[in-house]
């Protein structure tokens, strides 16, 4: 079974993304909140790799309070997923284990 | 006693409280008559996006209380251009007008020119 | 929601309210499962995230205020709140019993909390059928 | 050292002791100016470093208990240490004014601190030689 | 009611108390008599290396709190090999012998295999 | 006159070091304390540019506690300055200004 990765810190400035797109399997979900929104620019640091990840059939998503909060909502990359919290609580149920990297 | 003072703001808006209470360090020295200047680089540049909702995070919107930096007098506010190019935010999509844009030679010039530097 | 489909959550916070959202996040993902009808087996607090039980804080009336909202969501679910006793002893959060045995002349920990040790998140993870982290 | 190099320091500290090393740093530091027999004119605790106000912090004997030593070095030098008034209202230190002001059942800032507004940390840049600040 | 926990520890030690608090979680699982692994991963394998002298900083060494996993039972130590590399660190440089040295795509197995998974 | 830069994050971790990095002057100083202590080593991110910067007249230092309590005393590259508590005070009267990244 799959894992879900949380992300919550900025990929301009910490490591967390890119540290889970090295362990991140095909078939993995990758949910970018807080300051992990900032991941689901265009020109974010790894967003080449999560573009890559998502053609080969993993699915990323961003939780929409947090990138309505920063102004982000015209910015977020093709093909991310934008949840809110109860989505966020199915996605939980949809993988086995959900891994938080901050 | 006046000193020349330059806030550096680092940090994104919202996911901590930093940037907020950075802004708050600066209205305070702006309120006690002190010769202040602020600088955004890094993250901190993601403040300066027009269009926050903070409601959606029961948060008070950032770019309104920077809004307020020109009401209280700061005039020189500075942004690192390399912080805006990176993240490919362009000066149309940010909340103030009066914006210094500098390169990292002139940023580095800056902080030698300081009597204080406030690090947020 | 089919009775079969039910899950059993517990969280475990490790950062502070205001200073970081992620203890806000937890709240909000608290609230959107219990309104789906799944159970929340235990909230635990650890790390910095001890600071969300709290009584003393005042924050500006315009703003959230996160201590009272899990204060109220403990009443209106019975929810088991539960504070690491070794991580709030060393960050000075304390209910009466531990403010007798330390000799302290005051305490902080909000009633609808309980004190208690690492045992807690343990059994958390062992019984629940997922334990999700929101670190700072 | 003569008088002409004695020299006035502030510190502002930004992260709360034991989580971050940053508290300790600081500490450090102002014990290595003050036996240089430099002159330090005020610490200013903002954000989460107005934890290290707490007197409720209660860690094992075996570690060093930084809230403690910045009493005691209040003491030895007659320290101005200041705690912010609004980051300190929104994280749950209050001294027995606040507390009362605030309808709250006790209070936990220890007594060698004052509760201030931040414009003591724009005097303290104003007047001292050196600003340092430690963030978390 | 065991599950198969692992706790994945990535943090630097003595800056922050996260990997302090993270080995006192594991402890406290290996005596509830759960099946607790550890990861460590990132920064967390400086957590691993030799001759820690604490005391320089006022705090108790980590290495000797890693040393008691062993004491506690708990024989599922794994170390993601690219971190070590990445930091030029050999395993000769550190505390624990029962490693189990992971490459990438088996970190990402190990999650996988998990039914329980706390992240520090 | 110049500045003194502390960074206190690992650049493994975070961006604290290569963005002091970009707007440090060659007659700036550097310390390393806390987690920053890291950066130290030879494989470090940004240990080349600290290494030219040295070539060119810049001061690199680091905490010795710091280092000591890591177990990095053998790992720390060459021309880092191992200093102690009464030197980081002397470096902030050497330097202008002390601007933190962390």
């Amino acid at each position: 079974m799959s894992t879900l990765h949380t992300i919550n810190k900025s990929p301009y400035a910490h490591n967390a993304l890119s540290s889970c797109l090295k362990v991140c399997a095909m078939n993995d979900g990758i949910l970018l909140l807080e300051d992990g929104v900032f991941g689901a620019l265009i020109s974010a640091p790894g967003a080449q790799e999560l573009q890559i990840l998502i053609k080969h059939g993993a699915n990323v998503f961003a939780l929409v309070n947090d990138i309505k909060a920063r102004g982000l909502e015209e910015k977020v990359a093709p093909d991310i997923k934008l949840i809110d919290y109860n989505t966020f609580v199915q996605l939980t149920l949809d993988h086995r284990c959900v891994q938080s990297w901050y | 006693m006046s000193k020349k003072i330059l806030l550096v703001s680092r940090h994104a808006p919202y996911g901590s409280s930093t940037a907020r209470e950075a802004i708050d360090v600066a209205l305070a020295a702006a309120i006690y008559d002190q010769d202040i200047g602020i600088l955004f680089m890094d993250d901190g540049v993601f403040q300066l996006l027009k269009d926050h909702q903070g409601k959606y995070i029961n948060q008070k919107n950032i770019d309104s209380m920077l809004s307020a930096l020109a009401l209280y007098g700061i005039e020189k506010i500075y942004v690192h251009q390399e912080s805006l190019d990176n993240r490919t935010i362009t000066t149309n999509e940010l909340i103030l007008d009066d914006l210094q844009l500098l390169n990292s030679i002139d940023v580095g010039h800056l902080l030698s020119q300081q009597d204080q530097l406030l690090s947020f | 929601m089919d009775h079969a489909s039910i899950m059993i959550f517990s969280l475990a916070i490790y950062s502070a309210p205001y200073s970081s959202q992620a203890s806000y996040t937890a709240y909000q993902f608290a609230v959107a499962l219990l309104s789906q009808g799944h159970s929340l087996h235990r909230v635990f607090f650890y790390q910095d995230g001890v600071h969300n039980a709290t009584n003393l804080a005042a924050p500006p009336q315009d703003e959230f205020d996160l201590q009272k909202a899990w204060q109220q969501l403990a009443k209106d679910y019975q929810l088991d709140l539960v504070v690491c006793i070794a991580a709030a002893l060393r960050r000075g959060i304390l209910n009466e019993g531990e403010a007798k045995r330390y000799d302290k002349a005051s305490h902080n920990c909000a009633e609808e909390f309980t004190i208690s040790g690492l045992g807690q998140l343990v059994e958390a993870a062992a019984v629940s059928d997922k334990l999700i982290s929101f670190g700072y």
